[in-house]
């Protein structure tokens, strides 16, 4: 099992747009057919749970993993698998946590989305939507403690921006002055409720100047405006410009989940600019700028499904736990756990 | 015809909607969409503008069920799963609790709580809160185990004057099946004798019913005779009906899926132990999850919470001393 | 015990400006010497638990209780003596529950700024801050289903903003497009806490475009101000307009409670316009204008006094609670109270 | 010299901080105000940088403490009042107590609750909230019952890798004082037998530990010894020792001063049922606040929780069974 996040150096290095724009578009790639691959399984009734896709999501998810360098923080959510595997999640990560393999950095206790290594940074989060902003920033106020440098990204839903936990945290790290990256996806739904019944301003872009903090707005379907906001934010924050709040607008281009059939969203989004495919105006983008034709892309296509489906076959092989040899115990003190009959 | 337990859920909230113009539903996606489990299903299209779509904003969603209960209305909220009630929870044990004893002002809420394990569903999706909201005074907790007592008990809360925290359980949505819907009910607060037996008493509820049921079978081709008591409500908590079943049998094990420390199985061991003390015959015993968050992946699952094989070997103990 | 609140017909019929604005002065006139009288018997040991004064605030908070009509809901908060008497609150409900007598609403089970009478639209907050928000939401939401009218209005202080409640409540009056009235005033401190380490926006109005409600900004110690702004802002939600946020600039002139003597309040705070006593002005415009005289006040500072100490004396006979007629029961549904040993 | 529970507390956090710069302590007004009970008095000024005022916010001031623990740091967290922390329950059941069970990577937060009773303080300033947060894997709940253990348990509160909910209780915050602060002091998880006695077992902790002694000394003067076992924390809860009482008198009363259903009294029952039943000469007992929010009024107050009278009657109660 990999111990640490893999790919987090070759990343920070790229330079050039077309370097830059190339590498995005491979890890979008990347996530999307993981997802895929995914579905699959889900449909193939290989995956208890939920899966939860990206899919529609890649350019901004992809913009913020590419951002964070080593040492900083990302706190993903449900549909950030490009942006983890950017970042330098292992696809082993990914793959042994939907199957709950006892190998995965989760080893079977969670599954799917939830799952991380928060001592490099990677923080999985927990169901509840919002509750994992306040911990980026906790993260960032031990850093200025420590005299560490870094700075946090987190992504959250337009639904999300509903909860009291995500008012409390922006608000808290704008008090601060943190270095917190906050990424709005608004993709028009939360599960089947429509944006209509969850705010009441024009723009969630107008939520930044009430927490005195930046905000920007950006086409999540255009994976070019989102590495330059996104990048663009992220450098702010690491040089002290405080908290700063995207908003990137887009459509989710599949169920809230594999089990949901998403009949609900309004074909006119489909149909609109909104409802673009990241990936394919990425694709369209990169042969426009001769960076790739399409026999290149269709390589990395090969390669990426080579690295999947021998993810899969390994994990596939790999023991579930064995809950004999767990030790069922929730703190690490281990003289302090109860060990009586009742408990 | 064959009606599912969640099936009944809904089929209650229809009725509830149909014969009193004071109830309404809100929750998130309860709207056309019918729920994330289908609890709502055609309910907004059946009676428009009463059954609407909130935003992600628990507190607020149960703040404001509060106020409409103040003007006469009998809201019904849907939490999507009882994991997400915690930041629901100050509304629900300090507000919605208190009204009625500081003011004399009745609030009647109900609170549906889609709850409990099923296989894959992870720490945050699998939880059963029937502890927390117990231990608050001022709420009355439904804890149905079965079909008819789902549709019976849930037109009940909404009737009932006071916040009820309806606890269905999402494992029994589809797996319980009833031929039809039933026309007459125990009262709320009584518990009930799902299977009489002598030898020992096993007092439950909710999906556990279904495990001690299971091993009350299996014993009973050995001759032996398990009293199963489902308590359909855990506040109130029918002492009297479970004294008088270990008055029978002199032998109780108490069965819970959540959490071991405190909560009912506790509650209900202490009762009988400081009320009944003498119609003991042996130490009683209780069986719960483990003292863990719920796991994920099945293999775990399937240990942390009780089974109708755990539940056997907990009974066999018993019956030998 | 008076069954009703009193004084919501009087106010109701206030007209011209001198009629409005002597009318209001008096409310708080009263509210101040009311609020003093419980300081004394605070001080003289005479009051069980904490005793919270409006000291500073009363424009603002007489302004929210002259603009309500009978059939309107009001959640007052801790400083808001005066706009509880405007709105109809009997004095004996104040002095009763300050003294916990059994004949007062909360019949001593609660106590100081703890009371209301729900049916009546005076809504009893609890102590989380943000938490009666919602609570008027339902409330209105009630009047929708059941086509009744009428407006919502409750107060919070600026610290109170930081709460997820808060912002959860807000946003659901604004998707829903209720007449909440919500009004914040700003004191410069919550406790100790001064406003920079509370949020970070230049002004909490900048908060009213991001939930897409009106917003409006008055100078708190400015009564005809307050009259005008928060009088309007009521009309706009009883004519449709949805959720009114409006921010009060104050100082708050006393502790956080009469435990607290506020040696940290900033000097030049107190020095600034900001500090001014409402009271004081309203007095000298009222002079100016001349409303009223000196004599004339003195004479309603008797009246006031006198309805005070009455009241006092009242209520110092009254007998405090008997745990044993007390029928220890939380729930309305007699039959499902449990009456076990251990419970 | 003499020191208070609350100075003990001040204390201790003085010797955190000093002692470990990993520490430091956020909370509403506890900067250079010193906190609402001044259990920060001049901590602001004596470490700079360290002790910080958060806006009122609890949901985010506990989800930044697990952050700031995963990243090396032991933060102190003030809730005003223990009443408060039911708006950052969320981050304290799920966030804070699953970490180490989901990631591996431990998670050492305190979280001062200033709890409990006191008179005229009402429904919302007046509650403890042990019973929640015991319920819940993950956790570790303090409830010093004296000044020495307010300031020794603090302190192994902060040293621990685990979240602790540390019960302070606002009674004993100036009515208790001892004349110096220990330099040793029994470990964590372990329950101290206050007072020896033979004749009956009172198990309690936090306030009702000094309610408890006061029925004991004067139950002497007639020679009837109680023992009196102080529980210190309630999760672990050290079943040993009270089993080990309860083996020596045969008799059981366990006092609580909150609500009645389940919670720990409930679970100390249930324990000594289970696990000790044929030590038990009589039914065991136990003794808890009414079933309905704090009173404000003090005859409430007096009457809902229990007092060395209502003590005593239940031990006049239990010996003479
Ligand atoms: C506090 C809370 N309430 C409810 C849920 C259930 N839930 C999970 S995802 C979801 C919709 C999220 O919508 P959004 O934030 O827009 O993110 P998206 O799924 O569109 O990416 C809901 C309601 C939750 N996870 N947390
Ligand atoms: C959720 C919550 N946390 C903490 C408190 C404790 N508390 C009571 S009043 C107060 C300060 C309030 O400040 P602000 O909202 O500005 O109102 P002000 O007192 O200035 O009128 C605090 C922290 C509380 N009541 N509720
Ligand atoms: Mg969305
Ligand atoms: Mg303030």
């Amino acid at each position: 099992m990999p111990q640490t996040l893999v790919s987090l150096e070759a990343t920070a290095k790229v330079s050039s747009p077309c370097e830059q724009f190339t590498q995005a578009f491979r890890w979008m790639l990347f996530g999307r057919l993981l997802d895929e691959k995914f579905a699959t399984l889900y449909r193939g009734g290989k995956i208890h749970g939920g899966v939860f896709l990206g899919r529609g999501q890649e350019a901004v998810s992809v913009s913020v993993g590419m951002s964070l360098r080593k040492g900083d923080v990302f706190a993903p959510l449900i549909r950030d698998l490009s942006g983890r595997l950017a970042f330098g999640e292992p696809i082993l990560d990914a793959v042994r946590t939907y199957f709950g393999s006892s190998l995965g950095p989760m080893r079977g206790r969670d599954g799917n989305v939830h799952r991380g290594r928060p001592k490099e940074g990677l923080v999985p989060m927990i169901s509840h939507l919002g509750a994992m902003i306040p911990v980026v920033n906790g993260m960032l106020m031990a850093r200025r403690f420590q005299k560490r440098e870094g700075v946090g990204a987190t992504c959250i839903g337009e639904g999300g921006t509903s909860t009291g936990a995500f008012h409390e945290a922006l608000n808290q790290a704008a008090v601060e002055k943190l270095p917190l990256i906050l990424v709005v996806a608004n993709n028009q739904y939360a599960y089947s409720t429509p944006s209509s019944r969850q705010f009441a301003c024009d723009d969630l872009i107008d939520k930044a100047i009430g927490y005195g903090v930046d905000g920007h707005a950006v086409d999540g379907t255009d994976l070019t405006a989102c590495l330059k906001v996104i990048g663009g934010a992220v450098e702010n924050a690491r040089n002290g410009a405080g908290p700063q709040l995207i908003i990137a607008k887009l459509l989710r281009l599949c169920g809230h989940g594999e089990h949901d059939d998403a009949h609900y969203i309004d074909p006119k989004l489909k149909k609109s600019t909104l409802g673009r495919d990241c990936l394919k105006v990425a694709e369209e983008q990169l042969v426009k700028q001769n960076w790739a034709d399409s026999d290149l892309i269709d390589r990395w296509r090969d390669e990426f499904h080579q690295k999947i489906e021998e993810a899969v076959a390994l994990v596939q092989r790999e023991p579930g736990p064995d809950p004999f040899k767990e030790n069922w115990q929730a703190i690490s003190s281990t003289h302090l756990v109860e060990m009586h009959n009742g408990i | 015809m064959s009606i599912t337990y969640l099936e009944a859920i809904r089929e209650a909230q229809a009725k509830a909607l149909a014969d009193d113009p004071r109830v309404f539903i809100y929750g998130q996606d309860v709207g056309s969409f019918g729920g994330a489990f289908k609890a709502t299903k055609n309910l907004a299209q059946e009676f428009p503008g009463r059954v609407i779509d909130a935003p992600i904003s628990e507190d607020a969603m149960i703040g404001s069920a509060v106020g409409a209960a103040i003007e006469g209305m009998r809201p019904i909220i849907e939490i999507q799963f009882a994991d997400f009630s915690t930041v629901g929870l100050n509304q629900i044990i300090n507000n919605a609790a208190s009204l009625f004893w500081r003011t004399n002002v009745s609030c009647p809420i109900t609170i549906r709580l889609p709850s409990g394990g099923t296989s894959g569903s992870g720490p945050f999706h699998s939880q059963n809160m029937e502890a927390l909201y117990a231990h608050y005074p001022g709420l009355i907790v439904m804890t149905p185990g079965t079909v008819e007592d789902a549709y019976s008990m849930l037109l009940e809360a909404v009737a009932i004057d006071d916040p009820v925290i309806f606890c269905e359980h999402k494992y029994l949505y589809y797996h319980l099946k009833a031929e039809k819907l039933p026309s007459e009910a125990m009262p709320v607060g009584k518990a009930r004798i799902a299977r009489p037996g002598r030898d020992l008493t096993i007092v439950t509820y909710s999906a556990m019913l279904h495990e001690a049921l299971a091993v009350a079978e299996e014993l009973a081709t050995e001759g032996t005779e398990i009293e199963v008591v489902d308590l359909r409500s855990v506040k109130p908590l029918d002492t009297d009906t479970v004294i008088a079943s270990v008055a029978r049998t002199g032998k109780l094990l108490c069965v819970g899926e959540t959490f071991p420390f405190g909560g009912v199985t506790a509650e209900v061991i202490a009762r009988v132990a400081t009320e009944a003390f003498d119609l003991l015959d042996v130490a009683p015993q209780r069986l719960n999850a483990k003292d863990t968050p719920v796991p994920f992946h099945p293999n775990l699952w399937a240990a942390h919470r009780p089974t109708a094989r755990s539940i056997m070997s907990a009974v066999r103990n018993l019956l030998q001393n």
